[in-house]
Protein backbone atom coordinates (compact mmCIF):
# COMPACT_ATOMS: atom_id res chain seq x y z
CA UNK A 1 0.00 0.00 0.00
CA UNK A 2 1.48 3.29 -1.21
CA UNK A 3 -0.38 6.96 0.09
CA UNK A 4 1.21 9.74 -1.25
CA UNK A 5 -0.48 13.33 -0.55
CA UNK A 6 0.90 17.30 -0.26
CA UNK A 7 -1.62 19.36 1.64
CA UNK A 8 -2.31 22.97 3.12
CA UNK A 9 -4.74 21.35 6.06
CA UNK A 10 -2.86 19.85 9.29
CA UNK A 11 -0.92 16.27 9.08
CA UNK A 12 -2.73 13.62 10.95
CA UNK A 13 0.02 10.79 12.45
CA UNK A 14 -2.69 8.48 13.71
CA UNK A 15 -4.49 8.83 10.20
CA UNK A 16 -0.60 7.59 8.53
CA UNK A 17 -0.43 4.74 10.93
CA UNK A 18 -4.22 3.63 10.29
CA UNK A 19 -3.11 3.33 6.35
CA UNK A 20 -0.48 1.22 7.24
CA UNK A 21 -1.92 -0.76 9.87
CA UNK A 22 -1.43 -4.34 8.14
CA UNK A 23 -1.68 -7.54 10.79
CA UNK A 24 1.17 -9.25 8.52
CA UNK A 25 3.86 -6.65 9.36
CA UNK A 26 5.28 -6.47 12.92
CA UNK A 27 7.42 -3.49 12.45
CA UNK A 28 6.61 0.51 12.15
CA UNK A 29 8.85 3.11 11.21
CA UNK A 30 8.07 6.68 11.34
CA UNK A 31 9.79 10.22 10.97
CA UNK A 32 7.91 13.20 11.69
CA UNK A 33 9.67 16.45 10.33
CA UNK A 34 8.61 19.63 13.03
CA UNK A 35 8.80 23.21 12.48
CA UNK A 36 11.33 24.20 14.93
CA UNK A 37 11.13 27.21 17.07
CA UNK A 38 14.71 28.51 15.82
CA UNK A 39 17.53 28.08 13.55
CA UNK A 40 20.91 28.96 14.20
CA UNK A 41 20.39 31.62 16.74
CA UNK A 42 17.39 33.17 15.13
CA UNK A 43 13.61 32.48 16.41
CA UNK A 44 10.98 31.29 13.89
CA UNK A 45 8.41 33.31 13.68
CA UNK A 46 6.28 31.07 10.99
CA UNK A 47 7.70 28.82 7.99
CA UNK A 48 5.89 29.24 4.46
CA UNK A 49 5.60 25.82 2.38
CA UNK A 50 5.87 26.45 -1.81
CA UNK A 51 5.62 23.23 -3.79
CA UNK A 52 5.36 22.85 -7.80
CA UNK A 53 2.59 20.08 -7.12
CA UNK A 54 2.79 18.14 -10.12
CA UNK A 55 6.43 17.32 -10.00
CA UNK A 56 6.61 16.96 -6.20
CA UNK A 57 4.11 14.23 -6.39
CA UNK A 58 5.87 12.29 -9.22
CA UNK A 59 9.02 13.08 -7.55
CA UNK A 60 7.77 11.73 -4.21
CA UNK A 61 6.23 8.41 -6.21
CA UNK A 62 10.00 7.79 -7.79
CA UNK A 63 11.13 7.99 -3.96
CA UNK A 64 8.95 5.83 -2.76
CA UNK A 65 9.11 2.57 -5.18
CA UNK A 66 12.81 2.96 -4.98
CA UNK A 67 13.00 2.70 -0.99
CA UNK A 68 10.12 -0.68 -1.99
CA UNK A 69 12.55 -1.61 -4.90
CA UNK A 70 15.80 -1.38 -2.77
CA UNK A 71 14.49 -2.42 1.01
CA UNK A 72 11.33 -4.81 -0.01
CA UNK A 73 9.27 -3.37 2.30
CA UNK A 74 5.18 -3.59 1.87
CA UNK A 75 3.25 -0.11 3.10
CA UNK A 76 4.61 3.74 2.73
CA UNK A 77 2.56 6.76 3.41
CA UNK A 78 4.30 10.39 2.96
CA UNK A 79 2.29 12.93 3.77
CA UNK A 80 4.06 16.74 3.44
CA UNK A 81 2.16 19.82 4.18
CA UNK A 82 2.96 23.03 2.65
CA UNK A 83 1.62 26.54 3.08
CA UNK A 84 2.06 28.41 6.39
CA UNK A 85 3.09 26.60 9.35
CA UNK A 86 4.38 27.67 13.01
CA UNK A 87 6.86 26.13 15.31
CA UNK A 88 5.37 22.62 16.36
CA UNK A 89 3.51 21.72 13.26
CA UNK A 90 3.99 18.32 11.70
CA UNK A 91 5.73 19.43 7.86
CA UNK A 92 6.03 15.67 7.19
CA UNK A 93 4.83 12.55 7.84
CA UNK A 94 6.68 9.43 6.50
CA UNK A 95 5.41 5.94 8.34
CA UNK A 96 6.90 2.27 6.40
CA UNK A 97 5.47 -0.85 7.40
CA UNK A 98 7.19 -4.51 6.67
CA UNK A 99 8.15 -7.73 8.73
CA UNK A 100 11.22 -6.55 9.24
CA UNK A 101 12.96 -4.58 11.65
CA UNK A 102 15.36 -3.50 9.53
CA UNK A 103 13.99 -2.61 6.34
CA UNK A 104 11.20 -0.17 7.65
CA UNK A 105 14.31 1.94 9.15
CA UNK A 106 16.40 1.88 6.14
CA UNK A 107 13.25 3.23 3.73
CA UNK A 108 12.23 5.67 6.31
CA UNK A 109 15.83 7.04 6.38
CA UNK A 110 16.00 7.07 2.33
CA UNK A 111 12.69 8.67 1.48
CA UNK A 112 12.90 11.68 4.63
CA UNK A 113 16.80 11.88 3.08
CA UNK A 114 16.10 11.90 -0.47
CA UNK A 115 12.72 14.12 -0.12
CA UNK A 116 15.24 17.01 1.17
CA UNK A 117 17.48 16.49 -1.81
CA UNK A 118 14.73 16.39 -4.65
CA UNK A 119 11.87 17.03 -4.53
CA UNK A 120 10.30 20.69 -5.37
CA UNK A 121 9.43 21.89 -2.39
CA UNK A 122 10.71 25.12 -0.82
CA UNK A 123 10.79 26.33 2.76
CA UNK A 124 11.63 29.92 3.39
CA UNK A 125 11.80 31.24 7.47
CA UNK A 126 9.99 34.09 8.56
CA UNK A 127 11.98 36.04 11.30
CA UNK A 128 10.55 38.81 13.29
CA UNK A 129 13.46 40.78 11.97
CA UNK A 130 13.36 39.51 8.21
CA UNK A 131 12.95 35.81 5.98
CA UNK A 132 14.85 33.90 4.22
CA UNK A 133 14.63 31.03 1.63
CA UNK A 134 16.22 27.98 3.40
CA UNK A 135 19.78 26.12 1.56
CA UNK A 136 19.04 29.20 -1.19
CA UNK A 137 22.79 30.39 -1.27
CA UNK A 138 25.85 28.75 -0.37
CA UNK B 1 10.16 30.57 -30.23
CA UNK B 2 8.01 31.24 -26.90
CA UNK B 3 8.74 29.41 -23.67
CA UNK B 4 6.27 29.09 -20.64
CA UNK B 5 8.55 29.26 -17.90
CA UNK B 6 7.54 28.51 -14.00
CA UNK B 7 9.54 30.04 -11.10
CA UNK B 8 9.20 28.79 -7.77
CA UNK B 9 11.02 29.88 -4.38
CA UNK B 10 13.60 32.12 -4.31
CA UNK B 11 13.42 32.72 -8.58
CA UNK B 12 9.73 33.48 -7.86
CA UNK B 13 11.30 36.51 -5.95
CA UNK B 14 14.31 37.06 -8.55
CA UNK B 15 12.20 36.95 -11.53
CA UNK B 16 9.77 39.38 -9.95
CA UNK B 17 6.71 36.89 -11.56
CA UNK B 18 5.68 32.99 -10.76
CA UNK B 19 4.89 32.71 -14.38
CA UNK B 20 7.15 34.49 -17.69
CA UNK B 21 7.13 34.15 -21.46
CA UNK B 22 10.58 33.75 -22.52
CA UNK B 23 11.75 34.30 -26.48
CA UNK B 24 14.68 32.14 -27.24
CA UNK B 25 15.55 30.41 -30.76
CA UNK B 26 14.01 27.82 -31.83
CA UNK B 27 15.76 24.44 -30.84
CA UNK B 28 17.60 25.94 -28.10
CA UNK B 29 18.57 23.81 -25.27
CA UNK B 30 18.48 23.77 -21.79
CA UNK B 31 22.00 25.32 -21.19
CA UNK B 32 20.97 28.29 -23.63
CA UNK B 33 17.98 28.86 -21.31
CA UNK B 34 20.19 29.04 -18.44
CA UNK B 35 22.30 31.13 -20.33
CA UNK B 36 19.64 33.95 -21.37
CA UNK B 37 18.22 33.88 -17.92
CA UNK B 38 21.35 34.21 -16.13
CA UNK B 39 21.86 37.14 -18.24
CA UNK B 40 18.43 38.99 -17.39
CA UNK B 41 18.85 37.90 -13.77
CA UNK B 42 22.42 37.59 -12.29
CA UNK B 43 20.72 36.74 -9.23
CA UNK B 44 20.81 33.32 -10.44
CA UNK B 45 24.54 33.07 -10.29
CA UNK B 46 24.50 33.71 -6.43
CA UNK B 47 21.97 30.54 -5.90
CA UNK B 48 23.51 27.45 -4.04
CA UNK B 49 22.36 25.86 -7.65
CA UNK B 50 18.97 25.53 -9.82
CA UNK B 51 17.72 23.46 -11.79
CA UNK B 52 15.33 23.36 -14.99
CA UNK B 53 12.63 21.17 -15.25
CA UNK B 54 10.78 20.16 -18.45
CA UNK B 55 7.13 18.48 -18.15
CA UNK B 56 7.80 18.25 -14.30
CA UNK B 57 10.75 15.96 -14.52
CA UNK B 58 14.19 17.37 -14.15
CA UNK B 59 16.45 18.22 -17.33
CA UNK B 60 20.09 17.99 -18.73
CA UNK B 61 22.23 20.88 -20.44
CA UNK B 62 21.66 19.36 -23.75
CA UNK B 63 17.88 18.91 -23.66
CA UNK B 64 16.07 20.25 -26.15
CA UNK B 65 13.51 22.62 -25.38
CA UNK B 66 10.03 23.05 -27.39
CA UNK B 67 7.26 25.69 -27.22
CA UNK B 68 4.62 22.83 -25.64
CA UNK B 69 7.11 22.11 -22.68
CA UNK B 70 5.89 23.22 -19.06
CA UNK B 71 9.26 24.59 -17.92
CA UNK B 72 10.16 25.02 -14.07
CA UNK B 73 13.45 26.94 -12.62
CA UNK B 74 14.06 24.79 -9.55
CA UNK B 75 16.14 26.47 -6.90
CA UNK B 76 17.59 24.66 -4.25
CA UNK B 77 14.94 22.34 -2.43
CA UNK B 78 14.29 22.90 1.11
CA UNK B 79 10.93 20.18 2.18
CA UNK B 80 10.82 18.32 5.11
CA UNK C 1 12.64 14.25 28.66
CA UNK C 2 12.78 10.61 29.52
CA UNK C 3 9.36 8.71 30.02
CA UNK C 4 9.34 4.68 30.21
CA UNK C 5 6.62 2.44 31.20
CA UNK C 6 5.42 -1.59 31.00
CA UNK C 7 2.19 -1.42 31.33
CA UNK C 8 -0.70 -4.49 30.46
CA UNK C 9 -2.84 -1.18 29.21
CA UNK C 10 -3.18 -0.76 24.92
CA UNK C 11 -0.75 1.91 24.27
CA UNK C 12 -1.21 5.00 22.58
CA UNK C 13 1.14 6.82 19.91
CA UNK C 14 -0.47 9.96 20.46
CA UNK C 15 0.30 9.75 23.89
CA UNK C 16 3.55 9.29 23.26
CA UNK C 17 4.43 11.78 20.50
CA UNK C 18 2.74 14.38 22.75
CA UNK C 19 5.11 13.48 25.65
CA UNK C 20 8.43 14.31 23.19
CA UNK C 21 6.02 17.36 21.73
CA UNK C 22 9.21 19.90 21.66
CA UNK C 23 9.45 23.01 19.67
CA UNK C 24 12.75 23.38 19.55
CA UNK C 25 13.51 19.67 18.10
CA UNK C 26 12.49 19.58 14.36
CA UNK C 27 13.09 15.49 13.81
CA UNK C 28 11.01 12.95 15.39
CA UNK C 29 11.93 9.31 14.80
CA UNK C 30 9.30 6.53 15.83
CA UNK C 31 9.46 2.35 15.97
CA UNK C 32 6.07 0.35 16.93
CA UNK C 33 6.49 -3.30 17.49
CA UNK C 34 2.96 -4.60 16.35
CA UNK C 35 1.87 -7.81 16.62
CA UNK C 36 1.77 -10.52 14.00
CA UNK C 37 -0.78 -12.90 12.59
CA UNK C 38 1.65 -15.43 11.43
CA UNK C 39 5.11 -16.55 12.26
CA UNK C 40 6.61 -19.16 9.67
CA UNK C 41 3.76 -19.72 8.66
CA UNK C 42 1.42 -20.69 11.36
CA UNK C 43 -1.96 -18.19 11.92
CA UNK C 44 -1.25 -16.34 15.42
CA UNK C 45 -4.33 -16.32 18.04
CA UNK C 46 -2.47 -14.20 20.13
CA UNK C 47 0.57 -13.63 22.50
CA UNK C 48 1.42 -13.59 25.68
CA UNK C 49 3.71 -11.35 27.53
CA UNK C 50 5.50 -11.47 30.74
CA UNK C 51 8.30 -9.54 32.46
CA UNK C 52 10.25 -9.17 35.08
CA UNK C 53 9.34 -5.54 35.53
CA UNK C 54 11.96 -4.16 38.40
CA UNK C 55 14.79 -5.68 36.17
CA UNK C 56 13.13 -4.73 32.75
CA UNK C 57 13.04 -0.96 34.13
CA UNK C 58 16.46 -0.72 34.68
CA UNK C 59 17.27 -2.47 31.71
CA UNK C 60 15.18 0.05 29.31
CA UNK C 61 16.43 2.82 31.37
CA UNK C 62 20.60 2.08 30.84
CA UNK C 63 19.54 1.14 27.15
CA UNK C 64 17.78 4.71 26.69
CA UNK C 65 20.91 6.62 28.83
CA UNK C 66 23.27 4.76 26.98
CA UNK C 67 21.30 6.33 23.26
CA UNK C 68 21.14 9.58 24.96
CA UNK C 69 24.62 9.46 25.62
CA UNK C 70 25.89 7.94 21.68
CA UNK C 71 23.94 9.88 20.01
CA UNK C 72 22.78 13.22 22.13
CA UNK C 73 19.24 12.90 21.56
CA UNK C 74 16.75 15.15 23.69
CA UNK C 75 13.49 12.91 24.21
CA UNK C 76 13.02 9.78 24.53
CA UNK C 77 9.90 7.41 25.32
CA UNK C 78 9.61 3.88 25.36
CA UNK C 79 6.09 2.25 26.27
CA UNK C 80 6.05 -1.58 26.57
CA UNK C 81 3.21 -3.43 27.00
CA UNK C 82 2.55 -7.01 28.44
CA UNK C 83 -0.15 -9.39 29.07
CA UNK C 84 -2.08 -10.75 26.28
CA UNK C 85 -2.16 -9.41 23.07
CA UNK C 86 -3.63 -9.95 19.78
CA UNK C 87 -2.30 -9.59 16.13
CA UNK C 88 -2.52 -5.72 15.39
CA UNK C 89 -1.92 -4.86 19.06
CA UNK C 90 1.43 -2.81 19.35
CA UNK C 91 3.64 -4.41 21.71
CA UNK C 92 6.14 -1.58 22.29
CA UNK C 93 6.18 1.81 21.26
CA UNK C 94 9.64 3.97 20.76
CA UNK C 95 9.77 7.80 20.46
CA UNK C 96 12.75 10.09 19.81
CA UNK C 97 13.16 13.59 19.22
CA UNK C 98 15.52 16.15 18.39
CA UNK C 99 16.78 18.82 16.25
CA UNK C 100 19.17 16.11 14.35
CA UNK C 101 17.63 13.69 11.74
CA UNK C 102 20.17 11.01 11.74
CA UNK C 103 20.78 10.97 15.58
CA UNK C 104 16.62 10.37 15.94
CA UNK C 105 16.93 7.19 13.88
CA UNK C 106 20.29 5.99 15.03
CA UNK C 107 18.83 6.25 18.83
CA UNK C 108 15.47 5.04 18.26
CA UNK C 109 16.94 1.69 16.10
CA UNK C 110 19.31 1.26 18.55
CA UNK C 111 16.52 1.37 22.00
CA UNK C 112 14.55 -1.24 20.05
CA UNK C 113 17.92 -3.55 18.93
CA UNK C 114 19.09 -3.49 22.43
CA UNK C 115 15.54 -4.14 24.27
CA UNK C 116 15.27 -7.71 21.98
CA UNK C 117 18.87 -8.20 23.40
CA UNK C 118 18.71 -7.80 27.09
CA UNK C 119 15.81 -6.59 28.73
CA UNK C 120 13.78 -9.14 30.77
CA UNK C 121 10.58 -9.78 28.61
CA UNK C 122 9.05 -12.72 27.10
CA UNK C 123 6.45 -13.92 24.46
CA UNK C 124 4.83 -16.98 24.00
CA UNK C 125 3.13 -17.44 21.19
CA UNK C 126 -0.25 -19.05 20.85
CA UNK C 127 -1.13 -20.69 17.62
CA UNK C 128 -4.45 -22.52 17.28
CA UNK C 129 -3.13 -26.06 17.59
CA UNK C 130 0.06 -25.22 20.38
CA UNK C 131 2.34 -22.34 21.75
CA UNK C 132 5.87 -21.69 21.94
CA UNK C 133 8.28 -19.35 23.70
CA UNK C 134 9.94 -17.47 21.20
CA UNK C 135 13.62 -17.73 20.61
CA UNK C 136 13.16 -19.92 23.95
CA UNK C 137 15.46 -22.84 21.88
CA UNK C 138 18.34 -22.51 19.23
CA UNK D 1 22.02 -21.22 52.63
CA UNK D 2 18.64 -20.94 51.61
CA UNK D 3 18.52 -19.16 48.05
CA UNK D 4 14.97 -17.77 47.06
CA UNK D 5 15.07 -18.44 43.26
CA UNK D 6 12.45 -16.63 40.62
CA UNK D 7 11.84 -18.35 36.99
CA UNK D 8 10.32 -16.41 33.98
CA UNK D 9 8.76 -17.31 30.62
CA UNK D 10 10.18 -20.65 29.60
CA UNK D 11 12.03 -21.59 32.83
CA UNK D 12 9.05 -20.87 34.62
CA UNK D 13 7.76 -23.73 33.02
CA UNK D 14 10.54 -25.96 33.56
CA UNK D 15 10.82 -25.42 37.36
CA UNK D 16 6.67 -25.68 37.26
CA UNK D 17 6.64 -23.22 39.82
CA UNK D 18 7.23 -18.84 39.43
CA UNK D 19 9.54 -19.02 42.85
CA UNK D 20 11.10 -21.75 44.51
CA UNK D 21 13.52 -21.84 47.08
CA UNK D 22 16.88 -23.86 46.54
CA UNK D 23 19.26 -25.24 49.39
CA UNK D 24 22.99 -24.49 48.86
CA UNK D 25 26.22 -24.14 50.08
CA UNK D 26 27.01 -20.60 52.35
CA UNK D 27 29.16 -19.04 49.28
CA UNK D 28 27.81 -20.54 46.61
CA UNK D 29 28.34 -18.97 43.17
CA UNK D 30 26.22 -18.17 40.18
CA UNK D 31 28.26 -20.99 38.44
CA UNK D 32 27.24 -23.40 41.35
CA UNK D 33 23.88 -22.49 41.14
CA UNK D 34 23.55 -23.05 37.38
CA UNK D 35 25.24 -26.55 38.12
CA UNK D 36 22.36 -27.15 40.50
CA UNK D 37 19.58 -26.25 38.82
CA UNK D 38 20.50 -27.97 36.02
CA UNK D 39 21.25 -31.34 37.99
CA UNK D 40 17.87 -30.89 38.87
CA UNK D 41 16.13 -29.79 35.42
CA UNK D 42 18.11 -31.09 32.57
CA UNK D 43 15.76 -28.89 30.14
CA UNK D 44 17.34 -25.97 31.01
CA UNK D 45 20.67 -26.88 28.89
CA UNK D 46 18.56 -27.62 25.97
CA UNK D 47 17.79 -23.47 25.83
CA UNK D 48 19.32 -20.99 23.47
CA UNK D 49 20.98 -19.56 26.68
CA UNK D 50 20.38 -18.21 30.07
CA UNK D 51 21.16 -15.91 32.51
CA UNK D 52 20.95 -15.28 36.44
CA UNK D 53 20.09 -12.34 37.14
CA UNK D 54 21.17 -10.83 41.02
CA UNK D 55 19.05 -7.75 42.61
CA UNK D 56 18.06 -6.85 38.66
CA UNK D 57 21.45 -7.13 37.03
CA UNK D 58 22.67 -9.23 34.70
CA UNK D 59 25.43 -11.38 37.20
CA UNK D 60 28.43 -13.22 36.04
CA UNK D 61 29.59 -16.99 36.85
CA UNK D 62 32.00 -15.66 39.40
CA UNK D 63 29.30 -13.58 41.34
CA UNK D 64 29.44 -15.16 45.41
CA UNK D 65 25.52 -15.32 46.28
CA UNK D 66 24.01 -14.48 49.52
CA UNK D 67 20.86 -15.24 51.25
CA UNK D 68 19.22 -11.99 50.77
CA UNK D 69 19.95 -11.48 47.25
CA UNK D 70 16.92 -11.50 44.37
CA UNK D 71 18.04 -14.11 41.80
CA UNK D 72 16.44 -14.77 39.08
CA UNK D 73 16.53 -17.19 36.12
CA UNK D 74 16.51 -15.01 32.88
CA UNK D 75 15.83 -17.42 29.50
CA UNK D 76 16.35 -15.88 26.24
CA UNK D 77 14.31 -12.86 26.13
CA UNK D 78 11.87 -11.68 23.32
CA UNK D 79 10.57 -8.28 23.74
CA UNK D 80 9.50 -5.88 21.94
Amino acid sequence: MVDIKITADELHVTECLNLVADPSCGGVATFIGTVRNHTKGRQVVRLEYECYQSMAIKEIQKIVWQAIDSFGVKNVVVHHRIGTLYPGDAAVVIVVSDGHRDAVFDACRYIIDTIKQTVPIWKKEVFADGEEWVSAHP
Amino acid sequence: MKLKILAFGITKDILGVQKKEVEIATGATVAALKDLLEADFPELKKLRSYFIAVDSEYADDDLILAQEHEIAIIPPVSGG
